[in-house]
This record gives C-alpha cells, structure tokens and sequence, in this order.
C-alpha cells in the first residue's frame, strides 16, 4: 500500500466520495455542501500537485484492481494523463465555485452537485485508465453522470436533449465496446504504452485491426463530436451553464477527444496508425468538422448554440493533431486538450452571466453589454480572441504548432487552409459579438435583469470564475516557453510518444 | 458427507411449520430463518471453495440406492444468491403485508418456497429433481395467488398448469433414463449415458419442460401476466429466483448429464430462441405501459441473454476461454437475480405509493420517492448491463469469448438488447426523474432499503468483486460427469 | 399366467384404459367426463395390480380414483350448466394432435430402443441387498421411507403446500343440503370401518402392500363421508390441534431425520434397529396430516376450524 | 421383452400422448386438468412397466416408490388447481 500503488485511485476517490455523501445531504445543508465540494476539489488538486512532480521526475503511479482472470482495472499516471487530471482538476474547481453562485436558490442542489462529482470522478478516472477497458468503463460511467445533469432542469425540452444526448453516446458505447472487446481477443490486456502496443501484430491481422479502429473512432467520435456523429452537442445546450461549460471544456467532448488521443498513441502507436493508413481519413474527418462547425456557429443567433458549434469545431484541432504524423502536430493536438478547454470554458462562463444577471441569450441583445458588464465581457473577449488564435492567447500557441507540424510533415497543402478558413470562420463568428458588446450602444432596458449592478457588476462567484480562467488562459499562452506550462508539458509527452 | 446441506434444506421447511400452526409469530420466524439460511450459505460457499464439491446421501445409503445432494461452485453461488434476495425480500414483506389479510398465508408458503428452491439447488437425482420442481411450482402459484384480484387468480391459473406440464415433461425423460440406464443419481446416469435413442429423447423432453418453467421464448407467453399482477415481494421471487431455478436445472442437465449427447444443434437451438426472447423481450418491454410488466418482459429477455450463449459454450473447449465464457453466464444469472429482485420490490413501493403503476403518469416519482427512484435506476444500468454493473463485466466475458470464437451473431444481438435495454430503462427514469409534482401518498417507512441494497449489490458490488466467482467455477465449467 | 389368456386380459384392459381416456377427453360434459375419469382411476388401479404393484393399485383406487374423482365431481357440480367449448374446431388443434403423437412415439422410440439393451435388474438389486438393513420388509415402504426417504419428506411438503394455497383462496365452500338418510346410515357403518382399515394398511406396510399414503386416503375417504353425511366438521378438529396434525406429517419426519444426525449420522439415517419404529412413528404422523390435506382439499377452502374465532376477525378474512 | 410389458409401455405412450393433447387443447379447466392426469397415468405407466420382470419374478420397487409420489403429487396439484378455478369462478360472479 505505497502511495505509487494507491495515489491513482485516491485521486478517483478524493471527488467520487464526497459526491456521494452529497446525495445524502438535505436540500437546505446549504454550507455543508460547500465545505464538501471545495473539501475534495482542493484534496484532489493538492494529490494531482504531488503525481505531477513524481511523474516529471520519472515516478510511476498504477493503481490495479482485477476484476476477473486476465482483467484488470487499472489506473496509472503517465505524461498525457496527468496533464488531463491537471486540466480537469482545476477546471472543476473553479466551474464549483460557479456552480454555486449560479444555482443559488434553485430546487435539486444536492442531487446536482452529486452528479457533478460523479462525472468529475469519471473524467479523472478515464484521464488515469491504464489500459482501453478501464477507459470504457469510466466511459460509460461519465455518460451515465451526465445524463442527470443535461436532464437537470427537466423541462420537457431538457428531457429532450437528454434523451438525444444519450441515444447517442450509448449507442456510441456500445460500438466502442464492441471495438475495445475484439481488440482484446486480438491483442490482450491492452495496456497504455507511449508508442503503442500493435505493431508487433502479423501483418495478417491489419484489415481487421483497421476495421477495429473505426468501430473505436465511431465510438469516442460521438462524444469528441466528430461530423456525421455531432448530432447530441447542439442539443445538450439545455443543461444548466455550468455543467454546459464543464460539458465542452473537459467531460464529455474532451473525454472523446483524448480517448482518440490514446487509441491512436498508445494503443495503435501513431506511427503503425500511418502505416495502416488510418491517419489520412481521421484527418480528413477533423478538417471536414472543424469547417462544417465554424460555418454552423457564423448562423446561430443564441449564444450558446453558437458557442456549442464552435466547441464542434475546435475539438477537432485534438484530432487534426493527432492525424498528422510528427511530434510538432502531437504537440499542437495535445496543448489544445488544456487551452480549448481553458477558453470555451470562459465562454460558457460568460455566457452564462449574461443569461442570470440580464436575461441575455441571444447575440442580438448583446448590445452594449460591455459596459454594463465589463469584467465578464473582458472575459468573453480574451476567450474569442483566443479562439480565433491571436496571439498572446493560448489558441494562438496550439495552431501555431499545429501549422509547424503539418509542414513538418509535409501535409502543408491541405492542413494550412483549413487552419486559415477555420481562423477566418472563428473570426467571423466571434468578432461580431465583441463589437456590439464593446460598440453598439446599450437598450434602454435589459430583457430581464434579475441581478442588479452594485459594487459589483453581478454575484461575484459569477464573476471571478471566467476571470480567472481567462487569465489562465492569457497565461498558458505568454508563459507558454516556461516549465510546466501545458506547452511544457505536451512536448514531454511528445519526446515521450516519439522516444526510439 | 457433510449434513450442512440437509441443513440449508431443513432450515426453512422447519420454520415453516411453526409460522403455520401459529400464523402470529409469522415474520419473526421467518426473519430469523431466512438470515440463518443465509449463514448457512456462505458456510457452505466456504467448505466448496475448500473441497471443491460438497455431497450427502441422506440415509448414508449406497450411491445409487440413496438420493445424492450435492453442491459445487455452481449450486453453491445460486445459493449464496437465493439466501441474500430473499432476505431482503422478507424484510420488504415484513412491511408490505403488514395488516394484510393475506399475511398469514404468506409466510408459510414464502419459506416452503425457499426450501424448493434449496432443494433444487442441492439436488443430485433426476427423480428428486422433479419433486423439488412441483414443490417449487406449486408454492410459486399458491404465492402468485396472494394478491387474490383477477388478473393474479387467471395468470396463477395459466402458471400452474403450465407448470405441470413441464414438469410432466421432465418426468417422461426421467422415466426414459431410468428405463435405459437404471440409475436415477445424476453422476450414474452420467456415467452410463450415450449418443442413443433415450437419451435424446429424454434431453428433449426434459429440455423442453425446463424451457417451459423457464419462460424461454416463445414458451414465455405465461410469465408476464403472472409477475405483473403477482404482489411485489413474490414477484421479486419470481422473477429473480424461481426462473434462474429452472435456468440453474438446464444448464445443470446439459452439463453434466447431456454433454455425450446434446450435439451443436440443441445449443444452436438454444441461442437461437434466446436471440428471439432478448429481442422480443426487450421490445415489449418498451412498448410496456405498466412498471411491473415492464419488469416481467426484461426478465423474458433476460433469459434470452442466458440462453443466448449456449452456442458458445458448446463451441468453447475446456480452457481459460471457456472458464471465463462459464463465469460470464453464471455471473449475468446472478447480477440479473440481484437487479430485478430490486427492481421489483421497487416497483411496489412505487405502486403502493402512487396506488398504480401506470408508467406514464409516475411523472416526477424522484421528489415523493427520491431513494426507490435511485434504486430503479441503479437497477436499470444493471439491467442494461452498463458499468461498473456485473452485468457489464458478464457481457464483457461472454463477448470476448464469443469474438474469439467468431460467434458474430450473438455479438449483434447483446448490441441490440442493450440499446433496446437503455430505451425501456431510460423511457421509464424520464419519467420518473420528471418535474411534475406527484400528489404525497402512502407514506413509506423502511420499506426503500431492501430493494436499494439488492440494487446496488447489482449494479456495483458484482461488477467490482466477482473475480472469486471464476476460481469456484474453474472446476465446473468443463463439461461430462462429475465426482 | 402370461399365457393367451393372460394376454387377452391385458390387450383388453389396454384398450379399455385407451378407450375411456379417448373417452374422458373428448366428452362435453363435465359430469359425465369426471365419472369416465373415475372409471379410468380404478381400471389403472386394476393395471398396476396386474402388474406387481399392488402398494400403487391400492394408492390409485384410494388416492388416483378415489379422492381426486370426489374433488373433480365437487368441481363439475360447480361447474354444472357450462358444457366445455368443443376442442375441435378451434385454430391449431391438428397441430396440437401432431404434436401430442410426436411425443408419444417419441416415446415409444426411445424405450423401444432402449430397453432390450437395459439390464432388467436395475436398482431393484441394490434395495434387495439392503432391505435388511431398512427395518421393514415391504420393499416399496423401505424406498420410500428409508431408502428415499428424503424424495417423500419433500412430497408431504408438496402436499402442505397445496394445503396452503387451498387455504389462501378462500373459505371452504357451502356444505351440502341436508343429506338422504341412507347416506348418513351408510357412513355410520362405513367411516369406521374406513378408519380400522387405515389403520390396518399403516400398520401393514411394514411387510405387505399398503403404507402411510393409503391409509391416510382411506381415513380422508371416512372425513368425505362424514361431509357428505351432512357432518359440517368432516370429522376434523378444530383449530390448534387441526393445524399440528397438518404441520405434524413434514415436522415428525424432519425432527426423526435431524435427530439421527446429533448421533453422527447423515441426515435420516436412522439406526439400523431403531428404522422400523421410527418408520412407524413417521408413518403414523404423515397420515393424520395427509388425511387432513385431502379432507380440506374437498373441502375447498380453509375450514371453518383452522384457526379459532378470534384470529379470523383479526385477520379480517373474506 | 415379454408381451405384456410391450403392450402396457405402448398402452403408457398413448395415454401420455392422449393427455398431451387434451391438455393442450381443451379450455375447461375440469378437463385440463382430468387431461394432465391422464398423461401423468400415462407416464406412471410407462415406470411400473419397465419396473415388471414378468409374471411371478419380483418388480423393481424403486418405480413402484417414485409413482406412490407422483400420485400424492398430482393429487395435491388437481386439489389446489380446482381450488383455484373455483376462487376465479366466485371473482368472475362478483
């Protein structure tokens, strides 16, 4: 029981614990809740502090449990994963502290707040998964943590883009089962390796190991919303802003993503992946979303529609970068992990105070909004320039290396110009906003203001979350060149990926 | 010899008696016996982890002459199981009959039926197998009748007599085994059976009795109106363990007994009307409009599941694949046992509650019944066979076996019943989880515990603590006679 | 006696039992049905005696025809006036008599296979071998006290259960109007003798034919004649003592097999010189509570005396 | 095998045959159950033939034991069936 055998599983249990005893918790245990909720988000951010510094000096975490003969549940900590637990960690935090300004006084808290655990939990247990069945566990667990939370409102329409979200992801988990269980028969335990661990296989298996990774794409494509499979996102904008934000910004959408992350590096190896040539149609599907998402975010008039399309699209950089063959792509894809979810997640963040301070949904009611609200619509903005990828802001940083590893590998010609329309498309869809917040002058009255302006522009659990991550995100990207920036980071993993 | 298995049966049989000639000590009586079962259980789970497989001849008689019990991994697990449901359902009885006319009756018959259901766990002789059938049955239908409307009187009629004639059934191939092989012990009819006209014949008349009492499709027509309209705790019992029994019995007879005979057509057979029952079980069930006939036709498709796989293990050779194929099935028996137990005893207090369990109009259950609403859902990942569930882990064994074998069909069909699953469940958490303010209703105290522990033993303790289940099986799971 | 003539008995009861099931199927009265079935009870009685099981003709002609013919009759005079729906005509019935000819050749297959091939002896050897050792000298009583003694404490459960559940429905139902005298002058004569024959088979069955299941027939058989003698009771006790002598057949023979194994033994293994008492004390037990099952079984319902006044208002029973 | 063994097994196949049938297609629930009777004699037929060893020689008396139980058993079941029916028949009149 050393804490290289346990620190994984704490980490899982340092959030799914206390979400269970909120579910025990009366409605009114208003105080009570809090202290649980900061309790193990701060525990787990100070066990994930102590796994960053032991895995950046070569420590190795596994925490394993066998279910049955020959199956394990694992939970370890490499490069990749701690960076997602780090991203997840404190975004969870914050998007806390959020919550529960913006639910104030709201029915169902403490079954809320249950799930919101759950489905942190879940996120950080796939961040940790060691091998591909541990990972669809968790998986699955994430889908079933979420459904009560897009569900929460439970307004027939809530109902509705619940029940859409889950045709959806079930049916996806029950194509990512399939693909992960005939992988076994083919490959064994399936253990994580930086490299992967299929190329040792005879070249007689490949048709069927190709056939494999569709079924796996398929599956983890329904939750990275990878065009035709992208139908759920728009939907689930019914849920609560925060569990929106925590939806695009970490769970759900970037628990698809990474999951391609690992099947294409540490379970196919990116290499044998190219050599399959499995690489060249992955990419292809990210370019066509990420250009189908932005022109589907240019018409949306309500924000967060707009916001959600956009999430289409800009988790798909993740995929783009793992489809191109190179440790400058890897590197781009993966730093996109923390800075897409660093930006959306101010956004939605954004997003949502317009809605609770002044009843503003839709683009066309932003008018002036800027001034009333600077702090938050500053926010907004550090967010959508960071989207387009202006420079200092981290989405800068990911499509710079995105660019520099598709020349690097000589996919030039066809990854520029998506980057380029796609920045182009961003900047269609954002740009305007920011100028009628800033520019056009105010209504003369808001369409529902619910939060008067007092020394504050609104409650200031609204406000400072989204500050804050904006600031993180300014910071990922100026203090990109520094250690233990995510930049940092994601080239560690990359020399760790491409390691002979 | 070991009279621990006299004990199991003796038991409940003998707490029985007092609980009819005095029907007030009833749930005292019957709390105590039914929690002493369960020890006894678990005692003998220990001695067969020990030994391997436990056996008695009551009067100490020749094999042969004297009836043989028996338990191995496979009976002794069915009997860990059927100890703990019925526990908990005789907790939840305590409250639900409480004031009840029926009660009274209930108790005695509640534990004759555990002692059927003990005694064919531990059966190791045809003849005595049939016995134990038509006490089971019997004490089955009386229990059916409790609910005493209409409805529970005409389908406790169609049980019994369909019963009967599976158990008919079963009695004409004991008669052709014993006519052929003059023995009536499992183990020495085993030993002198073959490829010949009897034992064909026999294995398709007992085989056909079985699928009968196990409601295999399409002979499933009798279970749904029974364990829609039966009162919640026997229900639970119904569903959870009187079918698994008659499930536990086939594949009993196919290993140990059929295994010269029975050729890749019967297994195909199986898997076949077990496709069949996992489809159209599962399609009814969506189509359901009451909760506990919900409840009945996911146990129809169910047992699809558990026939579904025959094929596979017929395919299997004796080997890891296999073992691990043979606990996945014993697992998915066991975790459905647990999970539809809980459902059902849910469902009750729902319906005691609301006063129906018309599933439409259960909008917003959660703010009235927020514990039992979780348990109905917990119990419906099981159903669904969702993680971190047993079912999960099941169907993951019996996928990875079936893969490996290149069985693509039943791949197709679990893929389609658990989205089928996932739509009946999830219609029915829409539902419940819903805004609308459910008038207050009977209030219920106590009641929401039993089926929640039954829930969660389903939906997570099988699914993270299983892996001892494989070691007890080891032994089993290759076909032929045994020791 | 197997000779020509012995042969033309057996065809011509064969065809006879044939005829009267054909017969008992196919009728559209119930009435009639039944008398037909309880002539085709007492021929198989005559079948089993002709085949060297007189302990089973015994049970058939007391149990088989006997009590289930008055429960069937009781059952079709409820049913009076509702002639059964024809069964041909209706969809599937070829189907449905394809099928019940494919299981009887089925069957007939399998044993005709089978059986030259068997060895005739089967367990028959091993009961001769042990029979000393059993405490009786009836075979069939020492299989099925001793030997498989186990199979027959499960059935005298099987037997409470119906109880049970005849209980669970209901009330017994209404008593007969008031009977013609020369029935209740017959039962006057005929219960005891009834009860000392009973007796007789009980005691019996230890060496000859006959057992505890004949005779609690026998003395069930005294308790319908007393019920139909007009006799509200049935001749059965009233409250405690009526549910002991239910629960007693299944607890004597339970408590006797638990308390051989506080001497080492396995579970009913009785000591050898003990076996033939404790068989008779099991024995005597088992027909109080058969006799009573089957009583209440005619009756139809809980009696009135199961359980005393006071219980039934507080149990509020309908 | 003697011919009187022959007959009676064949005799035994066709009641279990006849009784098949009659409780299969018949809706009377008197009949339905004299049915499975029937089939159930036909059955017991079957185990006290193959049980007799000729005239004079000594039967098996393990079949003779099993069908003393199937007759306690049936009567036991046709009790409580039309005990049932009668209770359905009462609720039918309500």
């Amino acid at each position: 029981m050393t804490l290289q055998t346990t620190l994984p599983a704490l980490i899982v249990l340092s959030s799914l614990l206390p979400g269970l005893v909120i579910f025990l918790l009366r409605e009114e245990a208003h105080r009570l809740r809090t202290v649980f909720n900061l309790a193990g988000a701060v525990l787990k951010l100070a066990l994930v502090g102590v796994m960053m510094w032991g895995v950046f000096h070569g420590e190795a975490y596994e925490s394993r449990w066998t279910l049955a003969p020959g199956l394990d549940l694992v939970l370890h900590a490499d490069a990749l994963s701690v960076l997602f637990v780090t991203l997840s960690m404190v975004l969870w935090l914050v998007t806390t502290l959020y919550a529960i300004g913006y639910l104030e006084h709201s029915p169902h808290r403490s079954r809320f707040f249950g799930f919101f655990s759950l489905c942190v939990s879940a996120t950080v247990g796939l961040a940790l998964a060691g091998n591909l069945f541990t990972f669809l566990i968790f998986y699955e667990v994430l889908t079933l943590a979420t459904y009560p939370l897009v569900a929460h409102r439970g307004t027939p329409e809530a109902t509705r883009g619940a029940r859409i979200y889950l045709a959806y992801t079930l049916a996806g988990g029950t194509a990512l089962l399939v693909g992960t269980v005939w992988l076994r028969t083919v490959a064994g335990p399936l253990e994580f390796v930086e490299g992967g661990l299929l190329n040792a296989l005879p070249a007689g298996l490949h048709p069927e190991l190709r056939l494999i990774f569709v079924l796996l794409i398929a599956g983890l494509g329904v939750k990275a919303a990878l065009v035709p499979l992208h139908g759920w996102l728009p939907q689930a904008m019914v849920a609560p802003a925060p569990v929106s934000a925590l939806l695009h910004a970490v769970a759900v959408v970037k628990a698809g993503a990474f999951g391609i992350v690992r099947v294409v590096y540490d379970v196919y190896g990116v290499e044998f992946a190219h050599q399959l040539g499995l690489l060249a149609p992955l990419g292809a599907l990210a370019a066509l979303t990420i250009v189908y998402g932005s022109a589907r975010a240019l018409t949306q008039d309500s924000l967060k529609k707009r916001l959600a399309w956009s999430t289409v699209s800009q988790v798909s950089y993740i995929a783009l970068g793992a489809s191109v063959l190179g440790p400058l792509a890897t590197i781009g894809g993966v730093v996109h992990l923390v800075h897409q979810g660093l930006m959306k997640i101010t956004l939605f963040f954004a997003a949502g105070n317009y809605a609770e301070t002044l009843g503003i949904h839709h683009v066309s009611e932003m008018n002036g909004v800027g001034r009333r609200m600077p702090g938050t619509t500053l926010a907004f903005t550090v967010g959508a320039l960071g989207m387009i990828g202006i420079p200092p802001v981290a989405g800068f940083v990911s499509k710079w290396y995105l660019g520099l590893g598709a020349v690097e590998a000589g996919a030039a010609q066809w990854v520029l110009p998506v980057l380029v329309a796609s920045s182009l498309l961003n900047a269609a869809y954002f740009l305007p906003i920011l100028y009628r917040a800033w520019f056009r002058p105010a209504p003369t009255a808001w369409p529902e203001e619910h939060i008067p302006a007092r020394r504050l522009e609104t409650i200031g659990l609204l406000l400072w979350p989204p500050v804050i991550t904006a600031l993180l995100a300014l910071g990922a990207g100026m203090l990109a060149a520094t250690p233990f920036s995510p930049l940092d980071w994601a080239r560690l993993i990359a020399a760790r990926e491409y390691a002979p | 010899m070991s009279n621990l298995l006299a004990g199991i049966v003796a038991l409940p049989l003998a707490a029985a008696l007092p609980t009819l000639v005095w029907p007030g000590a009833g749930r005292p009586l019957t709390l105590a016996a039914a929690g002493l079962t369960l020890a006894a259980t678990l005692l003998l789970l220990g001695e067969v982890a020990a030994a391997g497989t436990v056996t008695l001849v009551p009067g100490g008689w020749t094999t042969g002459l004297g009836i043989v019990l028996r338990a191995d991994g496979l009976s002794a697990v069915l009997l860990a199981m059927t100890a703990m449901v019925a526990l908990a359902a005789t907790l939840y009885a305590g409250r639900y009959f409480a004031g009840d006319p029926a009660e009274r009756h209930f108790w005695p018959l509640w534990l004759l039926l555990l002692t059927a259901l003990n005694a064919l766990f531990l059966a190791a002789d045809l003849f005595n197998l049939y016995v134990t059938l038509e006490l089971l049955g019997l004490a089955a239908v009386a229990l059916a009748t409790l609910a005493g409307t209409r409805a529970a009187l005409e389908a406790a009629l169609r049980y019994l007599l369909v019963g009967l004639l599976g158990s008919m059934a079963y009695l004409a191939g004991v008669a052709l085994l014993y006519a052929a092989y003059g023995r009536l012990d499992l183990a020495g009819v085993a030993a002198a059976i073959g490829p010949e006209p009897a034992a064909a014949a026999a294995l398709a008349l007992m085989f056909a009795g079985l699928l009968l009492k196990t409601a295999a499709f399409p002979l499933h027509f009798w279970l749904p109106p029974a364990h829609g309209s039966a009162p919640a705790p026997v229900s639970a019992a119904l569903s959870a363990l009187v079918v698994k029994a008659a499930f536990y019995l086939l594949l009993r007879l196919w290993l140990d007994l059929f295994a010269p005979v029975a050729g890749a057509g019967v297994a195909t057979l199986l898997g076949a009307l077990g496709a069949a029952a996992v489809l159209w079980g599962s399609w009814q069930a969506l189509r359901a409009s009451r909760l506990k006939l919900l409840a009945a036709y996911s146990t129809v498709a169910q047992v699809g599941y558990l026939l579904l796989f025959f094929p596979l293990l017929a395919a299997l050779p004796p080997g890891p694949a296999r073992e691990a194929a043979f606990g996945g099935l014993v697992l998915l028996a066991l975790t459905h046992g647990f999970a539809k137990a809980g459902f059902f005893l849910a469902a009750g207090v729902v319906q005691r509650h609301a006063g129906h369990d018309r599933i439409a109009e259960l909008d917003g259950t959660v703010q009235r019944l927020p514990v039992t609403s979780f348990t109905l859902a917990l119990a419906g990942v099981a159903l669904i066979g969702l993680p971190p569930s047993g079912t999960f882990l099941a169907k993951w064994q019996l996928l990875s076996g079936a893969i490996g074998a290149g069985f693509w069909w039943p791949v197709a069909v679990v893929a389609v019943g658990t989205l089928l699953a996932c739509a009946y469940v999830f219609r029915l958490l829409g539902h419940l989880f819903g805004n609308a303010v459910q008038p207050a209703g009977r209030r219920l105290a106590g009641e929401e515990l039993p089926p929640l522990l039954l829930a969660l033993a389903a939906a997570v303790a099988l699914g993270l603590f299983a892996a001892p289940l494989w070691d007890l099986l080891a032994p089993l799971s290759a076909p032929g006679p045994r020791p | 006696m197997s000779g020509p003539p012995g042969l033309l008995l057996d065809g011509l009861l064969a065809l006879l039992l044939l005829g009267l099931a054909a017969a008992v199927i196919t009728s559209r009265e119930p009435l009639r049905g039944v008398i037909l079935f309880i002539a085709f009870g007492l021929l198989l009685a005559l079948v089993w005696a002709r085949l060297g099981a007189p302990d089973v003709a015994l049970a058939e002609a007391a149990i088989g025809a006997g009590l289930s013919g008055a429960l069937l009759l009781a059952a079709a005079r409820d049913e009076r006036g509702e002639a059964a729906q024809p069964s041909t005509g209706r969809p599937g019935t070829v189907l449905l008599a394809l099928l019940a000819a494919g299981f009887g050749l089925v069957l007939a297959w399998a044993l005709a296979a089978s059986l030259p091939a068997a060895d005739p002896v089967r367990l028959a050897g091993a009961v001769a071998e042990q029979l000393p050792r059993s405490g009786v000298t009836n075979p069939v009583t020492a299989v099925l006290l001793n030997f498989r003694a186990y199979d027959t404490l499960l059935e005298l459960a099987v037997l409470l259960v119906a109880l049970l559940g005849i209980n669970a429905l209901g009330a017994e139902r209404p008593a007969y109007g008031p009977a013609p005298a020369l029935l209740s002058g017959l039962a006057g004569w005929l219960v005891p003798l009834l009860l000392l024959t009973g007796a007789y088979l009980l005691w019996a069955g230890a060496h000859a034919p006959g057992g505890a299941f004949q005779a609690g027939a026998l003395v069930a058989a005294a308790g319908v004649l007393l019920r139909l003698a007009g006799v509200r009771a049935a001749g059965l006790p009233a409250g405690l003592p009526l549910r002991l002598a239910a629960a007693g057949g299944v607890g004597l023979f339970l408590a006797v097999g638990l308390a051989v194994t506080l001497a080492g033994n396995a579970f009913l293994q009785y000591p050898a010189d003990a076996a033939g008492l404790l068989i008779l004390l099991i024995e005597s037990a088992a027909v109080a509570a058969i006799a009573a099952a089957l009583v209440i079984a005619f009756l139809g319902g809980e009696p009135e005396r199961w359980s005393p006044p006071r219980d039934r208002s507080r149990s509020g029973e309908a | 095998m003697p011919t009187p063994q022959l007959i009676y097994l064949l005799t035994g196949c066709a009641l279990a045959a006849l009784g098949l049938f009659g409780a299969l297609a018949h809706v009377s629930l008197l009949q339905r159950v004299m049915a499975l009777n029937i089939l159930g004699g036909g059955v017991f037929l079957l185990l006290i033939a193959t049980a007799w060893n000729g005239p004079g020689a000594p039967a098996d008396p393990v079949p003779h034991a099993l069908v003393l139980t199937g007759i306690v058993v049936a009567v036991s079941a046709t009790a409580f069936a039309l005990a049932l029916g009668r209770r359905l028949r009462e609720t039918r009149d309500e």
